[in-house]
């Protein structure tokens, strides 16, 4: 509860911004799902991008209104467009699923309002549908998956199987890695997309994994289903060694698969243990504010694009036009790494972690066994430059 | 495809069914005597997972949570037939589908105030996280045991109608009500006492689930779908048309899985649409109405 | 106008109908009479369409009916009442009337013109209402209307179609006296080409407007004769005596 | 039997009139707001022609929408079709699919058909939501509004489209009411009443009711076009089963078999939810506890309320029947 207690209490301080004249510069609309199935990652989202303002001291110079896409696109675009016409903000912040993003998008283009996404990796919002307007800050679904595929064959992994939930998101994932793995002389011999949102056995599937002759699994999942995969693989005896993409064993509910995702090797831009100073301030500061929660990768979006847009602001912009110009050209040591924003394509350039998730001490943690640095997306139709 | 890779399918099915069962038996037992459809027993069952992840949590036992927080759901189950259920009884199912689809929305808001957005896992007990070696195949010892209180609870509910008392004055109620009250059986107390085996069923599913999947706010209303699917493929209030209904779904989404995966989506939804056409008071119907 | 050949039903074992045959002539008033379970409703049943006999052939007008469904063997001028009351019962009298006045009129499925507004529709039910003494209770809604009424009411639905063919369930079950006396009158204002089939149980009702009585038992036609011959007729009585008197 | 009367048509005027002065008045979101409303209070019309007078409670009333938007944006924006008869298609599909699944589910009632509507639905929704060609469950954008430009219509305008929502909310409620009110509803309501005494009557019910259920998704694809129209994009959640099942809440809570009722009951929960959501996100609670009051208030939804106040408050309750039916 108390998290909701500080975005309360920061609501009540950009009032009293409101009050005293001209402290309040910039108006930010966050555009999360506060309720549905993403409504866990719409708050920690939130809960990053409020802890950047607050150590920096800065909560008086941002009004933020807050809008529920409930995961809806219709309701996503609904308040998007709220927040543009009516609340007349300067750049709206947030979006978690492809979806809304996807309904999103030709109206902040038009509308030439600004969005950074702080979630949702669809390639083509920083690809063939990029937009000057549009910036994101989190990840693309290619980005964290390519350098798996070349480091997995450089493991000596020749014959993998893979899984996915049959969406969007699910099929680039597979996509980006199959691309990479197969390049370095890898061979996927089977693989299988299960119903989104429907699957509750894995089972079938793992049978049909392990009766394909593959030396390995490569997964995405994500939530629900990451738990209840990770938890099935593990109760099935580990068989084959699991991979994947690194929502899988996200630090949000890695505790809830308990020893099952303990050797599950995946790839993300952000873990929780990376040791750097950046980082550990992050999580002690992330520690401090909310209860000692770990920070997700999630929390790292809202936070980065808190430090994103101070940024922007610091070096001049004020509105709309001068944050779409001004974002591109930030670049910044955060809590994941080097941080910068791509010019050609808006989409974020950082490191890839390579990390396993390992029992220490009785409590699941992250081991870093690689780094992929500044992994940078191709332009892909993108004509920003 | 070795005759290994087909057993352990079989089995997964047979998992799945049980899982399927337990979920769909308590809905089914309730409509069978009370002609009462309880939509929100998904709502029971997602209550039955987080409260067991609690109980597991308090306690630090697997088997506590098992029989504890089916009780729990019990309690709650009893509030809600006093308060609820019991005026609903002659307000047809029209009325009683709304009032329940809006005790869904209730406990789904209510599960968030209490424990969160996250998703939440239960672990096996030690005892159960390991793989046993079974027709010459190694399959999870936990999964073995959903099976076998599958069926444990299939055998119970089938002595317990066929041979005592209390079975034969639910049978006599379910054929024909009004007839079994003038006999001198008290209907409303066998109604309060078949309700409250379908709660404690619920929570029951919801923490045998629990290990094998996750417990998500969205669970109650995701598996209201598969469920009320077993109940109407087999037959509204029948216990041998849930037993059916389990198997049939089951057996069809695992093979349909590894036989036709471009079409696992929408396999039960024909399936349905298919019986509900042919035979639409489902495979086995109960008697009396 | 209506032949009924070697019709046959059997539930698993239980034969309901047995080999029953008969043939109706334009404007007969036929009488089936029998005890109870002796399968007169269930033969009904076959007759309009709601169930499949086992064998034989149902001919309306020399055209076998066996093919067609409820509905359009009501559309063949097959119309009948039912022992139990079968009513709209959240609409009121005249509703009910008109649903069935446009429902035998070929009017029930405009979506340009309203059948309740149709001059044809209202002149049926405004004679109808007449014939069942409906006419003082039209706007009445069918749950607060009396028993009597509604057995009345569920004979004017029948009526109201306009049938060739009338197949009345029992009218008289369960009115009284002065009740029974209204139907002899609406029977004999029957127009003389309607052809009318009654399961009746009161014998001076059914001695009164037959032209045939047909006999009933255990699913088979035991006697088919004149109700003279049927009066005279021993093994009849005998059969049936106990039964009528309890019925009496 | 439905009647459209004075207070009626008072109250149909008198909403509509509100939601064009708050459109005209409020900023933008009222604006949006009111579009919403207007879509919700189409579904819910078209599902209380068949679920209050037919008593065929669909559970795929979304889907009948959002297959109508699917088919407006095949041929307007994949096969370059202008909008005005890409919109006559997108609706044809949908009154087409409901009169299928009428047809096919013609002999359930009840529970069986709830859940047949259910899974004809939800199997719409699958393949819409595994279609590449048209997006996918990333949807699909592109769309565009009528071009009413030769009328001096800008539809570009927020305005201008909140009051063509508005518009065919009428439209759609006189069409429903007009339907209703010939013989074609009367039978309906007859059917709903006692479909066995129907048929005995010599109407074919399964047909008669298919008709209806496709007259119903006809309306629903309406709805559809002017979704699409709205957001100028479509997703497979428009056919998601969660949102029939939210359609059916409003109608319930407008009341049932009342046809103004679930304009009402639209106007009621677009304003609730956003005022809720406004200091909390848990609105799901609220909406279910007035659905449940309003089931255990005597289940006649608010307008349907209103009406039974009016109607005992000017004539002394019915006699009930003299003798027990046999």
């Amino acid at each position: 509860m108390k998290p909701k207690f500080i975005s309360m209490a920061l609501a009540a301080a950009a009032g009293i911004g409101l009050a005293t004249p001209a402290v309040a510069d910039t108006k930010v609309g966050l555009l999360l799902p506060y309720s549905g199935t993403y409504a866990a990652l719409g708050n920690d989202i939130t809960d990053g991008f409020n802890l950047a303002l607050e150590l920096s001291g800065r909560t008086g110079e941002f009004e933020i209104v807050r809008e529920d896409t409930e995961v809806k696109p219709p309701v996503g675009l609904a308040k998007a467009r709220k927040l543009v016409l009516e609340d007349e903000v300067d750049v709206i912040v947030g979006i978690v699923s492809s979806g809304v993003l996807g309904a999103v998008r030709d109206f902040v283009d038009g509308a030439q309002v600004p969005l950074i996404v702080a979630n949702a990796g669809n390639d083509n919002a920083t690809g063939d549908a990029c937009s000057a307007y549009i910036t994101r800050v989190s990840f693309s679904n290619a980005q964290v998956n390519r350098p798996m595929g070349t480091w997995m064959a450089e493991q000596g992994i020749k014959k993998v199987y893979t899984l996915a939930p049959d969406y969007a998101a699910g099929r680039q994932m597979i996509e980006a890695f199959t691309e990479t793995y197969t390049a370095a002389g890898g061979e996927i011999v089977g693989g299988e997309y299960t119903p989104f949102g429907q699957t509750s056995d894995f089972g079938p599937y793992l049978a049909n994994a392990k009766a394909s002759g593959a030396e390995a699994i490569f997964v995405f999942y994500a939530g629900g289903e990451a738990i209840s995969f990770v938890k099935q693989y593990g109760s099935f005896g580990k068989e084959l060694p699991l991979y994947g993409s690194g929502f899988l064993t996200s630090s949000l509910y890695v505790n809830a698969q308990g020893e099952a995702a303990v050797g599950v090797t995946t790839s993300l831009h952000y873990v929780p243990t990376l040791d750097t100073p950046e980082n550990n301030a992050f999580v002690e500061a992330f520690g401090a504010a909310y209860e000692g929660r770990t920070p997700s990768e999630y929390a790292v979006h809202g936070y980065d694009a808190a430090m994103t847009l101070m940024a922007a602001v610091d070096s001049g912009a004020s509105d709309r036009e001068t944050i779409a110009a001004t974002l591109p050209q930030v670049k910044y040591v955060g809590p994941r790494g080097p941080l910068e924003i791509d010019p050609a394509t808006n989409n974020v350039v950082q490191n890839v972690y390579i990390y396993e998730t390992v029992m220490d001490g009785g409590a699941l943690t992250q081991k870093v066994v690689g780094t992929v640095e500044a992994v940078r997306d191709d332009p892909k139709g993108c004509a920003l430059q | 495809m070795d005759a290994s890779f087909w057993i352990l399918q079989f089995l997964n099915a047979a998992q799945f069914s049980m899982l399927l069962f337990l979920l769909s038996i308590g809905l089914t037992v309730i409509f069978g005597l009370l002609h009462f459809i309880n939509l929100a027993h998904g709502a029971l069952y997602m209550l039955g997972a987080y409260i067991g992840i609690s109980v597991a949590a308090a306690t630090g036992s697997f088997w506590a949570a098992l029989i504890l927080a089916p009780l729990a759901v019990m309690l709650i189950g009893a509030v809600l037939y006093f308060t609820l259920i019991d005026r609903l009884r002659g307000a047809g199912p029209m009325n009683q589908v709304l009032v329940t689809f809006g005790l869904i929305f209730v406990f789904l808001d209510l599960v968030r105030m209490g424990w969160g957005d996250v998703a939440l896992g239960l672990s096996a007990p030690p005892s159960l996280a390991v793989t046993s070696d079974i027709l010459g195949v190694k399959y999870p010892s936990y999964r073995l045991f959903i099976i076998a209180l599958g069926l444990a609870i299939m055998a119970g509910l089938w002595i317990t109608l066929a041979r005592t008392q209390i079975g034969a004055m639910i049978r006599a109620s379910v054929e024909n009500g009004p007839m079994a009250s003038a006999m001198g059986i008290n209907v409303g107390r066998l109604f309060f006492i078949v309700f409250c085996v379908g709660c404690v069923l619920a929570g029951l599913a919801g923490v045998a689930a629990a290990p094998v999947t996750s417990a998500t706010t969205g669970m109650g209303i995701s598996i209201l779908i598969p469920t009320l699917i077993v109940v109407v493929i087999g037959g509204l209030g029948s216990l041998q048309g849930a037993i059916a209904g389990s198997i049939i779904v089951g057996f069809i989404e695992t093979f349909g899985a590894v036989l036709l995966p471009g079409f696992a989506a929408v396999l039960t939804y024909i399936l349905l649409a298919a019986i509900l056409v042919l035979r639409p008071q489902g495979l086995l119907p109960a008697r009396g109405h | 106008m209506l032949e009924v050949r070697k019709l046959c039903k059997s539930f698993g074992g239980l034969q309901v109908t047995r080999n029953v045959s008969f043939v109706l002539e334009p404007g007969e008033r036929r009488v089936i009479l029998g005890p109870n379970g002796a399968g007169k409703t269930t033969l009904f049943n076959q007759l309009v369409g709601t169930l499949t006999p086992s064998s034989g052939d149902i001919l309306v007008q020399g055209r076998s009916v066996m093919g067609l469904s409820v509905s359009a063997r009501a559309r063949e001028g097959l119309s009948r009442s039912y022992q139990k009351n079968n009513l709209f019962e959240d609409l009121s009298v005249r509703e009910n009337l008109m649903l069935a006045a446009a429902a035998g009129q070929g009017k029930a499925r405009s979506i340009w013109r309203d059948s309740f507004r149709d001059a044809e529709v209202r002149e049926t039910v405004r004679e109808v209402a007449q014939q069942v003494a409906l006419t003082d209770m039209l706007d009445m809604p069918v749950r607060s209307a009396s028993y009597g009424s509604r057995r009345q009411l569920e004979v004017g639905l029948a009526l109201a179609t306009r049938p060739r063919i009338l197949l009345m369930d029992e009218p008289t079950s369960g009115v009284g006296p002065t009740m029974i006396e209204s139907f002899h009158r609406l029977l004999h204002s029957l127009p003389r080409e309607l052809t009318v089939l009654i399961i009746e149980h009161d014998m001076d009702l059914a001695f009164d407007v037959a032209d045939r009585i047909t006999v009933l038992n255990f699913g088979e036609v035991v006697f088919e004769g004149t109700p003279d011959e049927t009066r005279g007729n021993k093994v009849v009585r005998d059969i049936y005596l106990g039964d009528w008197q309890a019925n009496a | 039997m439905f009647r459209q009367s004075p207070a009626r048509t008072l109250v149909l005027l008198a909403t509509l009139a509100g939601l064009a002065v708050y459109a005209s008045a409020g900023g933008y979101f009222a604006r949006e707001i009111v579009v919403e409303i207007a879509i919700l209070a189409i579904l819910a019309i078209s599902l209380d022609v068949v679920a209050g007078f037919g008593g065929m409670v669909s559970l795929a009333h979304g889907a009948m929408m959002g297959l109508s938007a699917y088919t407006y944006a095949i041929f307007s924006v994949k096969l370059g079709w202008p909008p005005l008869p890409s919109a006559l298609m997108g609706i044809g599909a949908s009154a087409l699919f409901g009169t299928a699944i009428g047809w096919i589910t013609g002999r359930t009632t009840g529970i069986f058909f709830i859940m047949a509507t259910l899974a004809f639905g939800q199997m719409a929704y699958t393949v819409f939501f595994k279609w590449r060609w048209l997006g996918g469950d990333d949807g699909l954008g592109g769309l565009s509004r009528f071009d009413l430009g030769w009328l001096g219509i800008k539809m570009g305008d927020s305005l201008t489209f909140a009051f063509f929502a508005l518009v065919m909310v009428l439209a759609v409620y006189a069409a429903a009411a007009w339907v209703l009110r010939t013989a074609f509803g009367r039978t309906l309501t007859g059917i709903h009443t006692n479909e066995d005494r129907m048929r005995a009557l010599g109407v074919s019910t399964v047909v008669h009711r298919a008709q209806a259920l496709g007259f119903s998704a006809m309306l629903a694809g309406v709805a559809g076009i002017i979704a699409a129209q709205h957001i100028l994009y479509i997703s497979p959640e428009m056919l998601v089963w969660t949102v029939s099942g939210e359609v059916l809440i409003v109608v319930i809570l407008g009341g049932l078999g009342t046809l103004i009722g679930p304009l009402l009951g639209a106007v009621i929960f677009v304003l609730l939810k956003h005022e809720i959501s406004a200091y909390t996100n848990h609105w799901h609670i609220v909406i279910g506890i007035l659905l449940i009051a309003t089931v255990l208030s005597g289940g006649r939804g608010i307008y349907g309320q209103v009406e039974h106040w009016l109607t005992r408050r000017t004539q002394p309750a019915g006699k009930t029947a003299e003798a027990p039916d046999a």
